[in-house]
């Protein structure tokens, strides 16, 4: 983890609510893994997490909704990298399944072009309001699945016995009930939750993102652990859901 | 050196007046190991550690509020037993001087927590953490259940708003040194979820109350006084020091600038160190030029500050 | 109609919880005839007023601080005679009920003082203000004081650090409305003197403070309270309501957004208020998850709280 | 006084460290006097007090340093105008002298504008720090005179006996000490401080430009009066100096 300086190069819409942002980076951020992240000063007091959805030679492709402007030349300070990558290998996982309910899929769209670039199987659902996410946007190799205000998707118990390895992101202060309602059905269907199958993708806000305040602290069934550190993405069989 | 709490065998000494505050970077500094150069810094004090062990918080725990945030953690900690075992080695190897932050539960928890901490040999002081309402008579006996069994430094960490009595009490209770103060609490509506949170306050705009109070707790001060919240500049740490603090604590400045939170220790501990704004000078009859007549009617009345001669005035009031 | 004040003969009824905080739209409201419908309001206090004339400060008056800004005016004014000699007639013929607020001095001034305004008959009340350093006695004395010879509602207006203890003491004593609480006072050097500036500190950032401190009041509160400080929004003032306020007084954002001003009272007035967040429940449970367990070697202590019975303690402890 | 918004239709650069934008204003601020200003809304907490230097036909334009960026199309909300035209009255007072101490000539120039469009003559002092004003930015037909870190300029004495008017603009928290000073020089040189000749311009920091907050007050011989009410330009005969 570094504290370094970024210029933001290019700027462009991919819907009327989300832009993204190229970044050329510092080299220490040059090999950013599908689930780590960075922390970038910007208008509020909190450094705003931001997302890589895309990672390039020379730059990283952040995504962030329309509620701040930036202009190209502008220069950030970025912390990171944070976290850790998500637990896919490639040539194991073939078939991948990713779920966003009511927050937008962006903290899974590096994994899936990822996955896709090593011709894994990506299905994406998209409940409550992350069907507001431009289809556009996504990847065509991604297979979308528009499901409801619910943990309900069509054919939602044939995607889930199809799938190697589940990830799911759901809106922070949500998480917990959401993600315990998911890993029941998951239990039914597959029988149990087996480890390295369902991952809970957990951003809280992250004040420092080093593992120094513990606002991002997970409670598990050994010890705690950070989101900043151990995370992003928790093994359901691992965390304590209410 | 600059010695932050009062001389006696014990003493802590420092090479720099910029110190971590509780919790800012973790047991043993780890979380800042590669990205500041701690040896700029004077100590680290550790995040709140209680008697047994506690939770996190369930719900939201953070707040964005304008220029800063609430933040609400529950003081998560395996306890003070298995935090001397877990870290007793780390602290022996570390740069900087180890304080433990002592959540003040009841005075008995006190009493055997400091044994703990001093049997270990590896921590330079405690910081007393006390909470919000606690009463000045509380606070005697917590002090008093502190220093019992125990040689070394203890400062204790002031809350805000009681600072300037709470002080005084403990000073006349043999603190070593005064920490000014513990961040602000307050209420804020988590828009996520619309519950209210209750926590403490972070932010710059937290200086202006904190360098009111430590130039009042100042006045009366005999043991040192480490003054802690909101610096985000090497200026505004300048100006706790040159109000009659011996050193300052940095918080959140260290989360989310962490190369200004290095600038900050390097500025002042150098000899080479620049204000920005025009005057060093603490020019202290400047700031208030009224002059108060004293209530005509009424006797010298007990008084939130009086604590040290609290039963006389007692006695006075009911004769 | 709304009632802000304990209900007695006098009691001040106001057809909108949105009042103007003391010294926000000066000493009759003409600073914002033709900017706001002075009519959503609910009453309108007065900037503070002394027994004596007072001059401005001199030098910096106003230091920007992040999100906020420092004020020390002094506050001039041409003394109570004087006020009311000039704006009697004006208040007569205001659309808001006129409350005074005076600054608690001395307690043969506020004596006075009370007798003056409750003479010229165009006054609905009195907002007395008391300083940060009021100990609970002067305070008690000052209320009664006041109390001799005036049947107009006297409202308290409370330091925001000592709300707590100093609101119960106003409660006994006779107050018949609590203002929860007067801005936090600060320390802030000004950029281009180089100079330390003490004033009163006024911003966004100061609701988390003060609605901690209006949810611990309004446990006890007998009396209506009154919330201020710190509200920018619609949502900021429905927060205070919601948190068992009977009012709120604006402070700054009638300054800095009067637009904004004038929406807070439209939208809290009309029946179609809106709120932007999930709930509108006041979760007190959520917020405080912990229990306590009490300090088991301490018998009941006297407590900054427990001012009612304050004798019988002290007679307890020197036992 | 109205609160009203304003466009931004046009910024460009005077100086490395002063820029000018041409706003499209309400009707109610068409006729803004030399000596008005407004409030606006800006990144800091206060309105900043923008100062007028042309008024148009449809439009407005106003002095800022560079310290803040602003976008064309941008929306600010004014609060004004604030304060009274200074007391120059076309074809009365044919000299006028202008005076910047320590602070750029800003508050002056819409007076100047004015007075050479009636054929009057100005000259402008520029002392201290104020001389790193861009003479550029200046109308030619001004006389700019350069002086020195003090209240001493070439030809000082014969400046001040030749003008009819003087208005001095100082930093605001030096403002009283210094116009003691010029107010004691003019004093001695006119035999005496005549009322309407000499004014000082005191624009503090202003919270509520409405006249509510009194953090502006001036303290004057008769009565306290307010900047943003009975300013900016107060006759050195009235103000009480240190
Ligand atoms: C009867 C009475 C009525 C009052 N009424 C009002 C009122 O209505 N409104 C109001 O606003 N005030 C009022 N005051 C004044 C108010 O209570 C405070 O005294 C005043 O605000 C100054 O507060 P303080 O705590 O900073 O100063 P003090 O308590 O007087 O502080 C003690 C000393 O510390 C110094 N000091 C303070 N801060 C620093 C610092 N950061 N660094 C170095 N030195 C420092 C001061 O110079 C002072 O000499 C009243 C006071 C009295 C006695
Ligand atoms: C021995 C002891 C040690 C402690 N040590 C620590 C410590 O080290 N660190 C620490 O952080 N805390 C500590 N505390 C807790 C701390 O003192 C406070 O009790 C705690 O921070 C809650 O403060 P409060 O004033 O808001 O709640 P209380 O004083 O408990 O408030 C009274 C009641 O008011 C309610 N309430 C409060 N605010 C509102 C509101 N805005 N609206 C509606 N209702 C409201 C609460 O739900 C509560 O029931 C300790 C307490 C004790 C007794
Ligand atoms: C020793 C101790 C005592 C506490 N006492 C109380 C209490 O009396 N009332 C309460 O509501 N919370 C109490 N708490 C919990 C605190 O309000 C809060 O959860 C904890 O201090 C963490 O606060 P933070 O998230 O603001 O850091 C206590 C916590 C500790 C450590
Ligand atoms: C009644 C009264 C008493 C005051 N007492 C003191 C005092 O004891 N000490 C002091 O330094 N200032 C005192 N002041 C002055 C205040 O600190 C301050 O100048 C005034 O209240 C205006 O503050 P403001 O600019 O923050 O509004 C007093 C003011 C008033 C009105
Ligand atoms: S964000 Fe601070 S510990 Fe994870
Ligand atoms: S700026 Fe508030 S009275 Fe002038």
């Amino acid at each position: 983890m570094r504290e370094t300086e970024a210029s933001i190069e290019r700027i462009w819409r991919v819907a009327p609510d989300i832009q993204r942002l190229e970044l050329r980076v510092d080299d220490a951020l040059r090999h950013l893994e599908a689930g780590q992240s960075l922390l970038a000063t910007g208008a509020s007091y909190l450094r705003e997490q931001w997302l890589p959805v895309e990672v390039k030679q020379n730059s990283l492709i952040v995504e962030r909704r329309m509620d701040s402007s930036y202009t190209p030349g502008q220069t950030v300070s970025l912390l990171g990298p944070i976290g850790n990558a998500f637990p896919w290998i490639a040539g194991q996982q073939k078939r991948l399944l990713l779920i966003a309910y009511d927050t937008y899929p962006t903290p899974l769209l590096l994994l899936a072009d990822k996955a896709l670039k090593q011709s894994a199987s990506v299905a994406l659902v998209l409940l409550s309001s992350a069907r507001e996410y431009p289809f556009s946007a996504l990847p065509t190799a991604i297979e979308v699945i528009s499901g409801h205000d619910n943990a309900v998707w069509p054919e939602r118990d044939e995607t889930i016995l199809w799938a190697d390895q589940i990830f799911a992101v759901t809106k922070d202060a949500l998480s917990q009930e959401y993600l315990s309602e998911l890993a029941q059905i998951v239990k039914t269907l597959k029988m149990n939750l087996h480890i390295n199958t369902f991952f809970g993708v957990v951003n809280p806000i992250q004040p420092c993102g080093t593992g120094a305040c513990m606002a991002c602290m997970v409670r598990c069934k050994t010890t705690n652990k950070l989101s900043c550190m151990d995370g992003p993405a928790f093994d359901l069989t691992e965390i304590l859901l209410v | 050196m600059i010695e932050i709490t009062s001389s006696r065998k014990n003493s802590i000494t420092v090479t720099s007046p910029v110190l971590f505050a509780a919790g800012t970077v973790g047991f043993d500094g780890s979380p800042y190991r590669k990205l500041l150069s701690m040896d700029k810094f004077g100590a680290l004090v550790t995040p709140p550690i209680t008697f047994a062990p506690r939770q996190p918080a369930t719900g939201p725990r953070v707040v964005p509020l304008p220029s800063g945030f609430l933040m609400h953690t529950g003081l998560p900690n395996p306890g003070i037993n298995r935090v001397v075992r877990d870290y007793e080695k780390k602290w022996k190897r570390s740069v900087l001087p180890i304080i433990v932050h002592l959540v003040a539960e009841a005075p008995h928890k006190v009493e055997q927590a400091v044994q703990i901490i001093e049997r270990s040999q590896v921590v330079a002081g405690i910081e007393l953490g006390v909470h919000e309402q606690t009463t000045m008579r509380e606070l005697s006996t917590l002090l008093e259940a502190a220093r019992q069994h125990c040689d070394l430094p203890i400062m204790v960490q002031l809350p805000l708003y009681n600072a300037v009595p709470l002080g005084e009490v403990a000073q006349y209770n043999g603190a070593d040194g005064l920490v000014v103060a513990a961040p602000p609490r307050g209420t804020a509506r988590d828009t996520q979820t619309g519950r209210l949170i209750g926590g403490r306050l972070y932010g710059p705009w937290v200086k202006a109350q904190t360098l009111r109070v430590v130039g009042r707790v100042v006045q009366y001060a005999e043991v040192p006084v480490i003054a802690s919240g909101g610096i985000h500049t090497p200026d505004d740490a300048r100006d706790f020091l040159t109000a009659g603090a011996k050193a300052v604590q940095l918080d959140s400045v260290v989360w989310t600038q962490p190369h200004m939170a290095e600038m900050i220790a390097t500025d002042l501990s150098g000899i080479d160190a620049t204000r920005t704004t025009r005057t060093y000078v603490w020019q202290d009859d400047e700031i208030y030029s009224v002059s108060i007549e004293p209530p005509p009617t009424l006797p010298e009345l007990p008084n939130l500050e009086d604590v040290t001669q609290q039963a006389d005035v007692d006695a006075e009031w009911k004769d």
